[in-house]
């Protein structure tokens, strides 16, 4: 029974989640503690995934009994459980502040959606991290597609439904692209799991190179889209800064990250390695990164939207786990995967401590911040912490995983990607330091007409994250030595 | 040039990808969100026309097994898969076209410029 | 093969620049067509190479697909394969399709009712 | 649309779609077709219906709380169905390791799971249709004036 654990997590929040619409019509007031009990229950068993996996190894599960040539697989090795924990975790923290942010941003008709929306979403990303079959990574691509539209528009605002469409028209341009890409390997291969593709590649390579190069480049552009890689981001900033701030949270925390872990499932566990010697792949992704990790750096310094420039940040930090997966080095990687969960911590934070702010006082605009962390002494220390950790101040969890990166790039001679890893921290300090100097330093706060007190079940989280990132800045092993048989392909 | 009897050969692919192409263009260059729309379902379809084809064997009956022996089938697997990217493609248009009716009711326009215009004027 | 990463670096900066930033004008829709007809090129290039078309010696036409054929009457019980493979081999697929519907009209319904 | 002609010929004309559309859903394990199609087939009849009458009776004849006990219940019942090979010892949605009885092949009730699988399917994909076409129509009378 307990072997059916990985699947009965992604059917607990499917059902969850088709049942919170029929109780908002019938009991209104259990969507709520349904929703939340069944977060709570994916934690629960994504961290008995992490037990059962070191006592048993790395397990296949035959969705329907049918073995992998024809059926299903849904593969639980050390990446998927990572990126379980990570995922429920975070969404589990975001939910909890939810509960009560949402109240305000949203009208209550649609709340009940909403949480439908949210639970789909983390289903989908749970099936992505699991699923060992292409096509079918494709579905479950597709659903957090919507989905993650669909938290966007479901605020009362015109602004999110513009950013939500252009959203939708760039994910499912993406999506074209990753279809087009699984017809092709397809039609050489003539399967779809995982292994099976990997085991027929080396031999298809070199019947038709040209298809796999082609589909490898239409991977990279459909999931580079999806996870907001540096030329193709542009949805990125509206989507993400006008949305309710949970759904920002999840968005810029988690959701363009399992893109890129389906990204490093494909090019290291299916492509062949010879691949790299037809088209260097790894080093486009590897200047692309650079390009991003500066961009974002220098389109956030000259934004005055909090969460505007939160949401410029987040593309230099997904330019950080891309240098991770282009230098594809063993401490590099590991760097690369590590901050998959310290930005994940971090950023869901900074937009929790944004919407806090914004709950309070309904500041959006960076000058106006002056004086405010003698209000909201809290939140203004963890936004503090989460600023620190960007910056990459030794004691917190972004130290660590930008540590392991300069490290995997001395490794492997390449001491010019260091120097970017510098100049980005030093770039991340000049637009978050003056923040917080202003917000505990600077002049009195503008007199603001109403100032709500913010409830603690919102303050929790965003302590418990703030916690977290210092937790891990310190004691960082536990992490280091899940990702480091996560990248053991 | 032997790349065009190659072409005729795998026409059904050949119009896939330039139809694929006509998608990627207009979903990227047109302003009328309702033609990004179109542009997205071409695309789409696009690919459902690649797959399908993937799946024909010359000669081969629809996969409905019949009694006796010896018939030749065609490959069973793509249109599988296609009926559900048929569903998806769906999905996201509905949802797409559920925006754009919202998007309408707030700024009287389905031009993805005009309404950027709307917006720097509001803004400034 | 020094420089070819940086080549594929360019032209991903190249179209992006040009579809997500250039302006509306002449410029544009010249640079517009070089790029769709390298893309389409690219694309045209594949097609050529791939495996001829309704060949019963293609490689998706393997054991897989054969075993599909061959078995499901006798594993599934149902005479149309294509039945046989979406709720039976693949049904989690279905259920993921049927999850699409859901968020579909979740997001719909969301997006109506909000405004 | 107030048109005699058109309002007789689609009552007459919906019961027959339906009845297709039903048979297209519980013949899909032996003929072209399907959940997905026969589900298709049922809305359309009932979007018939909507569109030669009015809408308001239209969404009378389907109303919210039933559209929406048929989403998730079309969604619900396929997991429970999924359910059931768990129960039985085997993996989520087995049919023949779970011990299901698979009939004889080219009967209506053959192939154990996939007939109800395909019910299910019908109904969640008839049920979306239908609601999907209900609010896209109706969305434009409340139009926003909050932002």
């Amino acid at each position: 029974m307990y072997l059916h654990v990985p699947v009965l997590i992604v059917v607990l929040l499917l059902a969850a989640s088709y049942t919170v619409p029929l109780l908002d019509r019938f009991r209104r007031s259990l969507a709520l503690p349904i929703t939340i009990l069944s977060l709570i229950t994916a934690f629960i068993s994504s961290l008995y995934l992490l037990y059962l996996i070191g006592v048993r190894g790395p397990f296949a599960y035959h969705l329907g009994g049918w073995p992998p040539p024809w059926g299903i697989e849904l593969y639980i090795d050390y990446l998927a459980v990572y990126m379980l924990i990570v995922i429920s975790s975070i969404g589990l923290l975001i939910m909890i502040y939810g509960a009560k942010d949402l109240l305000h941003e949203i009208s209550r008709e649609v709340l009940s959606w909403y949480y439908t929306l949210y639970l789909l979403l983390m289903a989908s990303m749970m099936g992505i991290a699991l699923t060992n079959d292409l096509f079918n990574l494709f579905v479950f691509v597709e659903i957090s597609a919507i989905a993650s539209c669909g938290i966007i528009s479901a605020k009362a605002d015109r602004r999110c439904i513009e950013a939500s469409i252009k959203y939708l028209i760039l994910s499912a341009l993406g999506s074209g692209c990753i279809l087009l890409a699984v017809a092709m390997i397809y039609m050489i291969t003539g399967n779809l799991n995982f292994d099976y593709v990997a085991a027929a590649l080396p031999d298809a390579l070199k019947l038709y190179p040209y298809n796999i190069v082609i589909a490898l480049g239409l991977f990279v552009v459909g999931f580079g889209v999806k996870s907001a890689l540096f030329p193709l981001h542009v949805w990125l900033p509206d989507a993400h800064s006008s949305a309710p701030s949970p759904s920002s949270a999840i968005l810029s925390g988690l959701v363009i990250k399992i893109y890129a872990v389906a990204l490093v499932k494909l090019l290291f566990r299916v492509f062949p390695a010879q691949i790299y010697d037809v088209i260097p792949i790894l080093d486009i992704i590897l200047f692309l990164s650079v390009f991003a990790v500066m961009a974002g750096s220098i389109f956030a310094m000259v934004q005055d939207d909090l969460k505007r420039m939160l949401a410029y940040s987040s593309i230099a930090q997904i330019g950080y786990i891309f240098m991770g997966i282009g230098l594809f080095g063993g401490r590099a990687l590991t760097g690369g995967l590590l901050h998959i969960f310290n930005h994940a911590m971090m950023k869901s934070m900074l937009f929790l401590a944004a919407g806090l702010i914004i709950y309070a006082t309904g500041i959006r605009n960076l000058k106006d911040l002056k004086g405010i962390g003698v209000r909201m002494p809290w939140t203004m220390g963890a936004f503090t912490i989460g600023a620190l950790s960007m910056v990459g101040i030794p004691g917190t969890s972004g130290f660590i995983s930008k540590w392991f990166l300069a490290l995997g790039a001395l490794d492997l001679n390449r001491p010019f990607y260091v120097a970017i890893i510098l100049l980005s921290s030093l770039l991340n300090g000049i637009y978050y330091f003056p923040i917080i100097i202003d917000a505990f330093f600077g002049t009195k706060m503008n007199p603001v007409s109403e100032f709500r007190d913010v409830p603690a079940l919102m303050l929790i989280p965003v302590l418990i994250l703030a916690a977290g990132v210092i937790f891990f800045g310190f004691y960082p092993k536990p992490l280091l030595d899940l990702v480091s048989k996560a990248i053991s392909f | 040039m032997e790349l065009i009897p190659k072409l005729i050969n795998n026409s059904y692919y050949f119009a896939a990808m330039i139809l694929f192409v006509i998608g990627f263009h207009t979903m990227l260059t047109h302003s009328n969100l309702i033609k990004k729309i179109i542009g997205m379902n071409i695309m789409d379809t696009s690919i459902f026309l690649f797959f399908v084809s993937i799946g024909y064997v010359r000669g081969g009956r629809a996969p409905i097994i019949q009694e006796g022996a010896g018939f030749l089938y065609v490959n069973p697997l793509p249109s599988a898969l296609i009926l559900t990217g048929i569903v998806v493609a769906v999905s996201v248009t509905a949802f797409a076209l559920s925006l754009i009716v919202k998007l309408y009711a707030h700024y009287g326009t389905v031009d993805a410029d005009e309404i950027a215009l709307i917006r720097a004027r509001e803004e400034r | 093969m020094e420089a070819s990463p940086l080549v594929g670096v360019g032209i991903l900066l190249l179209i992006a620049y040009v579809f997500f930033y250039l302006p509306r004008s002449q410029i544009r829709n010249l640079l517009v067509i070089v790029i769709l007809f390298m893309i389409g090129y690219a694309l045209v290039v594949t097609v050529a190479e791939m495996p001829v078309f309704g060949s019963a010696n293609a490689p998706a036409y393997n054991h897989v697909a054969e075993r599909y054929i061959e078995g499901a009457v006798a594993e599934t019980g149902a005479i149309n394969v294509i039945a046989a493979i979406i709720m039976d081999y693949r049904a989690f697929d279905t259920l993921g399709e049927a999850t699409v519907l859901f968020v579909a009209i979740a997001a719909a319904i969301a997006s109506l009712k909000a405004h | 649309m107030d048109d005699l002609v058109i309002r007789s010929v689609s009552r007459l004309v919906v019961p027959f779609i339906q009845l297709y559309g039903f048979y297209v859903i519980f013949y899909g394990h032996l003929s072209p077709g399907g959940g997905f199609a026969g589900g298709a087939i049922v809305a359309s009849s009932m979007i018939l219906y909507g569109l030669s009458f009015n809408l308001e009776a239209g969404s009378r004849k389907l109303g919210h709380d039933i559209s929406s006990l048929m989403e998730s219940g079309g969604a619900i019942w396929f997991l429970m169905i999924g359910l059931i090979g768990i129960l039985f010892g085997s993996n989520f949605l087995a049919n023949r390791f779970a011990g299901v009885s698979l009939g004889t092949p080219g009967q209506l009730f053959s192939g154990g799971i996939i007939f109800f699988l395909s019910l299910g399917i019908g109904v969640k994909v008839a049920s979306t249709m239908i609601t999907l076409f209900y609010s896209l129509s109706g969305g434009e009378d409340n139009s926003g004036t909050n932002s």
